[in-house]
């Protein structure tokens, strides 16, 4: 109880800290000096129709660099805390079957998902969304399988290895960037092309479906290093 | 509107806050975690918001022309989309530690793991 | 002012949605009042112009993060047996 | 040069390619990694070189090529550079040394600690504030993998500790940062700084948000209980990695980012800074795991650095080489101790004893301890010279005695830790395993330490002037160390008579002071090491040893300006220290002494500064115009002076110290070292003759400090039964008379105390050599076990007998020329009372001198002692050296006393004794001491040719001829006439001298103790408690920097 208290009191000073900077919010009515930038140049720089992607992947692309990264290490970490036993695997665990519908219904939803998953990140640049919507889209399609099929387990080599190559290409499209336009990430490897068409916006439609693919790779391998769970003994 | 996405995202940010230092159990603590994680995110579009304007994709020919005037602030969503899938990294992390911890010692009370003190 | 009303009412929601998170004993309810909070923060953003960001939360907050979540709880209950 | 934002993607490119090598020979692999650590630190490298030999301009990187702030940008700079460079080459040596793990754990491990280096790397390039969030969670996701390299209950917790307190810190980060972005309308940190963006209130809120996320990241006392688990739950690779990597890190950005806060915020780093290193170093005192005590460690010095940050405007352009100095020295020491913990995978710092298995892995801690704990000649002690210097310059007192205050507690925990080490029982401890790995890295700390220590000297005012000859030649003893213990003796003899001829001739006829103290210091080192041939074996690790604490007294004399002097005097600390933990059970004195040692220098150095404060020159002549605080500087560095004279209240060290060092150890600590004590103090007399505090005179209080020192130290010396210790105790007498001397600042008392130094070079060289040869023979120090050795060990008789008698002032030799001089001294200077108790103390001394010669010489003869045989000659020729010089001093002191008194004329004009060839005239009587020299020595040979007339029909009586009354003595020591001889005198004085200053300081330990294990009571292991206290830290420096809620 005394405790509780404390701890009431602390989080009662810090909303009084988060209150301060309320009062001091007044709304916008105006973009600021760099989002009216975006705004004014994001179109004829990037060539992107939408902004939102065209920070993402290009003006900020490091920051996504960073995101995939951290996605990568802790995808990574998930893999060797969490790891299988090699033998272990045989063991006969306590399973509870899924319904009939349930695995049906996982066959033919997982296959749309994973179009849908593909669509939301090659349209990144035209409509919302993008590689980590689309790659999340896809492991929920993976997710929402191996929830309905609990013995299967999915080949981690594929994810590993579709993991590795999207991240890499993501690497050398940034080289790219470097070598052949204005710095590392430079969208304007490949032309511009005609405003608001899929292949347009340089290498963002590019980037995005790496971005999707390792996305998707690395939540899926959370999804079944999660799954595939032992206790090691 | 956006003061309402702000107040929201504050109290958010407190209740979450509040669970993750008051819960035993780690799971709850996540949760509370969780939902703090997401009364950022409400906050920080909520400062992208400007009244009356559009989402910036730029996909009918009118927002080319004087776009300054009629977007909100992408540079926060942008923000958010990053910090949102930095969520799910971590969340996804802790979730593992849980289930480690719970394979340890049977429980998920966080009282019990007081190995290293002092 | 409907919008604004809305968004009133999907800020309470959400708030409403975290105390049961929260609060409640049984943890698949909280972890499904959790994926409410994100959902109804993802209208929220839809609301206030930010369709990307509904859309990453809606996938990954609200969609993965539970699914993530349930599997956890769901090996936890195994370990029980 | 190679583009830096090439880390990334040589990092990056090998993390997804090592994908593909899943199944993959791990080998082959963790080489992969490695290299591309090594490519990182070579970009690295080539930007520092450039940045320092071609004054390279600081190169941006435009990610997606456009212009900041509009996009990322990363910023390779000189300091970029460097930091970047520690933190790659940290990477490698980390996964050198961790090889195993990464072997055991494959790509997956590897991968996440590619990804916690560029993490870094990248928090550091970064000009971005958003960037810098997203980098410092990759790094922190990272981390929070590494911690479960070893995966069992505690690194689990610990990781999940770690992961709640980050993701908290975090929360408040990205808050921070967003409404930066809304209050200021960019994230580029350039564009914030340049353009003044974060003046409104609100943002203060918001840059408030992310400066303490940034400080809390450094795990400042008290909201680190969550980085101290992970310090102890995790592999010691992790603990050198986090402590080495991510806090050098996160201090550079927190550096980066101060520039846009508001400039109170230096305070507010600085005052995080101190509590957390005071803090953090009291609750270590406790600490018996190693790796958590390191953790402590860490923190504390993280928290150094935050003072030094916090005062980066005060100190100017010397910041940098402050900064640097201390963080190197954390870096390397902290990651080669935590190695080290790594490879003797022991908890408990008392096992640490396992060490004494490898000698060579005892040296090298010892040069990590020394290394963090400041001393000379590491990058450490350069720094934290002139941060004290600077700070005092500034007149910032409080942080000076903050930060000394701080070291010495580092300093008890850190050396009882090197104590358990070097002297701890090991027998039962397994021998560690060295596979070439875990070596190599801890090789590497080490060479680098002594590089840079090489390198840093050089960028400080008055470096260049240090010797730095004596070390090499230390350096070189150390390389040969495995030789035979005789070749490197005579090494060491003929290299210290060279020097003697090169350096005491110089002295002679232009400073006679000098003259003395180098001749006590050469030649007493000589005479002293002649005894070191009786060894055999190579005796490790001695000759290091001696040589630094000779170098250090040698380099006092020849210094000649306050920090030539300081960097002597720690010099001589390390080596005294280490010489005297050689004796078997010196284990607990060593360290008592190396306490007063250090708490003693941090005085001297608070003195130094305070003297050095507003002056360019370091010369000592600043002691002299060192007003208005001229008194509380000699004061000060008296004290300094005093730890080392043992003056009563800090001589508690004094006689385990001596007593239970080696037998030749025992002369050159007690006839020698002790003078550099005497030294510093004639230095400081001259320099602030006059010193008041209020209407105290100072030198008149250290004149009754002399006193009681000299009247305790006599009386303890006449109850011990250890023949070391009596011998040690009444030093504490003799640096009585010598302080009680000096404080009478008149000419006569300096002459007194001069020849009561020289004295006690002499008999106290003289008396322990004798006593430290018999008792080689014997096997006992315990003077009641001895007994009617006088017949068995003529030569040792005669040395005592000479010895006693210049100790108790009986003519004819030297001794009663300080007495009469001293007898001169009281009446002139009129100090009655201090005269008559510092005659009383005389009396006493009789006592101790004749129980020393009779129960050791004297009486029967104990049976087991029926074969014993002379001393050894290595004792006895450095012997009867200083009986020779002791003669001759005493027929001719006019040779020695006159150029003294022509020199003291120049400060005391009054009352100068007046010599006619040895005729001395002061204006009470007169002295002739070659005169009393020659009666005394007519009437001996007299009486003694008396004594063999009469005694030549005199019978012999056997050594049992006697009959005990029917009565069996209960205890066999009983029947020796010298054991305990003054039990009487102890009933009825001895409550005078029961050590209740033993006690007070024991108390005072014992409070510190007590206060530590309460304090650490907050730790209490529950990571909820711990990310509450991250939230009330915030809350609490919210309120005190905001002057309330709202």
């Amino acid at each position: 109880m005394y405790k509780k208290l404390l701890v009431f009191a602390t989080i009662f000073i810090l909303a009084g800290i988060f209150l301060k900077l309320y009062q001091n919010f007044d709304g916008s009515k105006t973009l600021n000096k760099t989002a009216s930038y975006y705004a004014k140049n994001g179109a004829s720089e990037v060539g992107s129709t939408n902004i939102v992607t065209a920070i993402v992947v290009t003006y900020r692309g490091f920051d996504t660099l960073g995101e995939v990264t951290i996605l990568f290490v802790a995808a990574a970490i998930i893999g060797f805390f969490l790891k299988t036993n090699a033998k272990g695997t045989n063991r006969i665990r306590n399973l509870r079957f899924s319904s009939e519908i349930m695995i049906t219904a996982s066959k033919i939803l997982m296959p749309i998902m994973f179009l849908i998953g593909a669509y939301v990140f090659v349209n990144g640049h035209l409509s919302p969304g993008g590689g980590f919507q689309g790659g999340a889209i896809i492991a929920s399609g993976v997710a929402f399988f191996l929830l309905a099929n609990p013995t299967l387990s999915v080949n981690h080599k594929v994810l590993s290895v579709l993991e590795s190559t999207s991240g890499l290409i993501f690497v050398l499209l940034g080289i790219a960037g470097l070598i052949y336009g204005g710095g590392f990430l430079d969208n304007r490897v490949l032309p511009l092309g005609k405003f608001g068409t899929l292949f347009s916006a340089g290498i963002i439609p590019l980037v995005y479906s790496f971005i999707g693919l390792k996305v998707g790779a690395e939540l899926s391998n959370i999804i079944s290093s999660l799954q595939q769970i032992q206790k090691e003994e | 509107m956006e003061y309402i996405g702000l107040i929201t995202g504050f109290i958010l940010v407190i209740l979450g806050i509040w669970g993750f230092l008051t819960q035993k159990n780690i799971l709850k603590m996540i949760i509370g975690f969780t939902i703090s994680d997401t009364g950022i995110n409400v906050i920080i579009v909520s400062i992208s918001y400007l009244k009356n304007r559009t989402a910036p994709i730029l996909n009918r020919p009118d927002l080319l022309t004087d776009t300054v005037n009629k977007i909100t602030d992408p540079v926060p969503q942008a923000l958010v989309l990053t910090a949102i899938v930095i969520g799910v990294g971590v969340t996804a992390l802790m979730l593992s530690y849980a289930l480690r911890l719970y394979q340890e010692k049977n429980t998920l009370d966080i009282n019990n793991f007081k190995d290293l003190k002092w | 002012m409907i919008f604004n009303l809305l968004a009133i009412l999907l800020g309470i929601s959400t708030i409403v949605f975290a105390l049961v998170a929260i609060y409640t004993k049984k943890l698949i309810f909280a972890i499904l009042a959790t994926g409410g909070v994100s959902l109804f923060a993802s209208i929220l953003y839809l609301l206030m112009a930010a369709p990307d960001v509904a859309l990453t939360e809606a996938a990954i907050g609200s969609g993965l993060t539970t699914l993530i979540f349930l599997f956890i709880l769901n090996k936890i209950k195994e370990e029980d047996v | 040069m190679v583009n830096p934002i090439h880390i990334v993607s040589i990092s990056l490119g090998v993390a997804f390619f090592l994908g593909f090598l899943r199944k993959a020979n791990h080998n082959l692999t963790s080489t992969i990694m490695l290299l591309a650590f090594a490519a990182n630190a070579f970009i690295s490298a080539q930007w520092l070189w450039a940045f320092i030999y071609s004054n390279t301009e600081p190169f941006y990187i435009f990610t997606a090529g456009f212009r900041p702030p509009y996009s990322i940008s990363l910023l390779m700079g000189r300091n970029e550079a460097i930091f970047t460079f520690l933190i790659n080459i940290a990477g490698l040596l980390s996964g050198i040394f961790m090889l195993k793990t990464y072997l055991r754990h494959g790509v997956y491990a590897m991968m996440a600690f590619l990804g916690l280096i560029l993490g870094l790397n990248i928090i550091i390039l970064t000009r971005d504030l958003f960037n810098f969030f997203v980098f410092m969670e990759v790094s922190s996701i990272a981390t929070a993998g590494m911690i479960i390299l070893i995966k069992n209950v505690k690194s689990v917790s610990a990781g999940f500790k770690y992961i709640v307190a980050s993701s908290l810190i975090s929360i408040l980060l990205l808050l921070g940062i967003v409404f930066i972005y809304y209050f200021g309308g960019s994230l580029n940190i350039d564009d914030m700084i340049t353009n003044h963006l974060l003046v409104s209130k609100g943002a203060e809120v918001a840059v408030f948000l992310v400066l303490m996320s940034i400080l809390l990241e450094l795990k400042p006392f008290p909201a680190n209980g969550w980085a101290l688990d992970v310090y102890e739950g995790s592999l010691p690779g992790i603990g050198a990695l986090l402590s080495a990597t991510s806090a050098t890190a996160v201090y550079f950005v927190l550096n980066k980012l101060l520039a846009f806060a508001n400039p109170y915020w230096y305070n507010v780093v600085a005052v995080v800074g101190m509590i957390s290193f005071i803090g953090s170093n009291l609750l270590g005192i406790k600490q018996k795991n190693a790796q958590r005590l390191l953790g402590y460690s860490s923190v504390g010095q993280i928290g150094l650095l935050l003072v030094i940050l916090g005062f980066s405007n005060t100190l100017g352009e010397k910041f940098e080489y402050i900064a640097f100095g201390v963080l190197i020295s954390h870096y390397l020491a902290k990651s080669g101790l935590f190695w080290l913990a790594g490879i003797v995978k022991q908890d408990n710092i008392k096992n640490w004893a396992a060490l004494q298995k490898k000698p060579i892995f005892l040296f090298f801690m010892g040069v990590f301890l020394f290394t963090l704990a400041g001393f000379p000649p590491f990058p450490s002690f350069f720094a934290k010279w002139q941060l004290i210097m600077e700070l005092s310059t500034a007149g910032m007192y409080a942080w000076v005695i903050g930060i000394l205050f701080g070291s010495f507690l580092e300093a008890v925990y850190l050396f009882r830790w090197f104590g358990y080490a070097m002297k701890g029982e090991h027998n039962d401890l397994p021998m560690f395993e060295l596979p070439w790995h875990k070596i190599l890295p801890v090789v590497i700390g080490v060479l680098s330490v002594f590089g840079i220590s090489y390198i840093s000297k050089d960028w400080l005012p008055g470096g260049t002037s240090l010797n730095f000859i004596p070390l090499y030649f230390i350096a070189f003893m150390y390389l040969i160390d495995f030789a035979p213990a005789k070749v490197k003796n005579t090494i060491v003899i003929l290299v210290i008579t060279y020097y003697s001829w090169l350096v005491i001739p110089n002295y002679y006829n232009t400073d006679i002071i000098r003259l003395i103290f180098s001749s006590i210091f050469l030649i007493g080192a000589i005479l002293t090491l002649i005894p070191g041939y009786l060894k055999k074996g190579s005796r490790k690790g001695f000759y290091p040893a001696a040589l630094l604490m000779f170098s250090g007294l040698i380099g006092l004399v020849e210094s000649t300006n306050i920090y030539q002097f300081f960097f002597s005097w720690e010099l001589m600390t390390i080596g005294s220290y280490l010489l005297i933990i050689r004796g078997k059970y010196s284990m607990p004195h060593a360290f008592k002494y190396l306490l007063f040692s250090v708490g003693g220098a941090y005085f001297m150095l608070m003195g130094f500064g305070m003297a050095h404060a507003g002056q360019a020159s370091l010369s000592f002549d600043i002691l002299r115009t060192g007003v208005p605080y001229s008194s509380i500087i000699f004061l000060l560095i008296a004290i300094g002076f005093m730890t080392k004279l043992a003056s009563l209240g800090f001589h508690i060290w004094l006689p385990g110290a001596y007593g239970e060092s080696e037998a030749d150890v025992a002369p050159m600590v007690s006839s020698i070292l002790i003078n550099a004590g005497v030294f510093g103090f004639i230095i400081l007399m001259t320099h602030i003759p006059d010193a008041n505090i209020g209407y105290f005179n100072i030198p008149y209080m250290l004149g009754w400090i002399g006193v009681i020192s000299a009247l305790v130290g006599n009386i303890m010396a006449s109850l011990q039964e250890d023949a070391r210790k009596l011998v040690a105790y009444s030093s504490i007498g003799v640096m009585g008379y010598v302080l009680f001397g000096m404080a009478m600042m008149s000419h006569l008392g300096w002459l007194t105390a001069i020849t009561y130094t020289i004295n006690h070079f002499l008999f106290k060289g003289l008396l322990f050599l004798a006593i430290g040869g018999v008792i080689l023979r014997t096997k006992t120090f315990n003077m009641y076990e001895m007994g009617g050795l006088i017949k068995k060990m003529p030569w040792s008789f005669i040395a005592v007998l000479i010895g006693i008698i210049t100790l108790a002032g009986i003519p004819p030799l030297s001794g009663y020329a300080g007495k009469w001089l001293f007898y001169n001294a009281i009446v002139l200077k009129g100090w009655y009372i201090q005269g008559a108790f510092i005659m009383f103390a005389g009396i006493i001394a009789f006592l101790y001198c004749f129980r020393l010669i009779y129960a050791i010489f004297l009486g029967q003869l104990k049976d087991e002692h029926r074969n014993i045989k002379e001393a050894s000659v290595w004792f006895i020729i450095p012997q009867y050296i200083i009986i020779i010089t002791i003669m001759l001093f005493s027929a001719f002191p006019q040779y020695v006393l006159n150029p003294i008194g022509n020199w003291l004329s120049q400060y005391f004009p009054n009352n100068a004794l007046v010599w006619n060839g040895s005729l001395a005239t002061s204006s009470l009587g007169y002295w002739n001491a070659f005169n009393i020299m020659m009666i005394v020595m007519g009437m001996f040979v007299v009486l003694l040719l008396f004594l063999l007339l009469v005694n030549r029909g005199s019978k012999k009586v056997g050594q049992f001829d006697i009959v005990y009354a029917a009565e069996r003595p209960e205890r066999p020591e009983t029947t020796h006439m010298a054991y305990n001889l003054y039990a009487h005198y102890n009933k009825a004085i001895g409550f005078l001298i029961t050590p209740w200053i033993t006690k007070s300081w024991d108390n005072i330990s014992e409070w510190v103790n007590t206060i530590a294990n309460h304090t650490r009571k907050i730790y209490n292991g529950n990571g909820q408690a711990y990310a509450l206290h991250i939230l009330i830290y915030i809350v609490i420096a919210y309120l005190i920097i905001n002057g309330g809620l709202f």
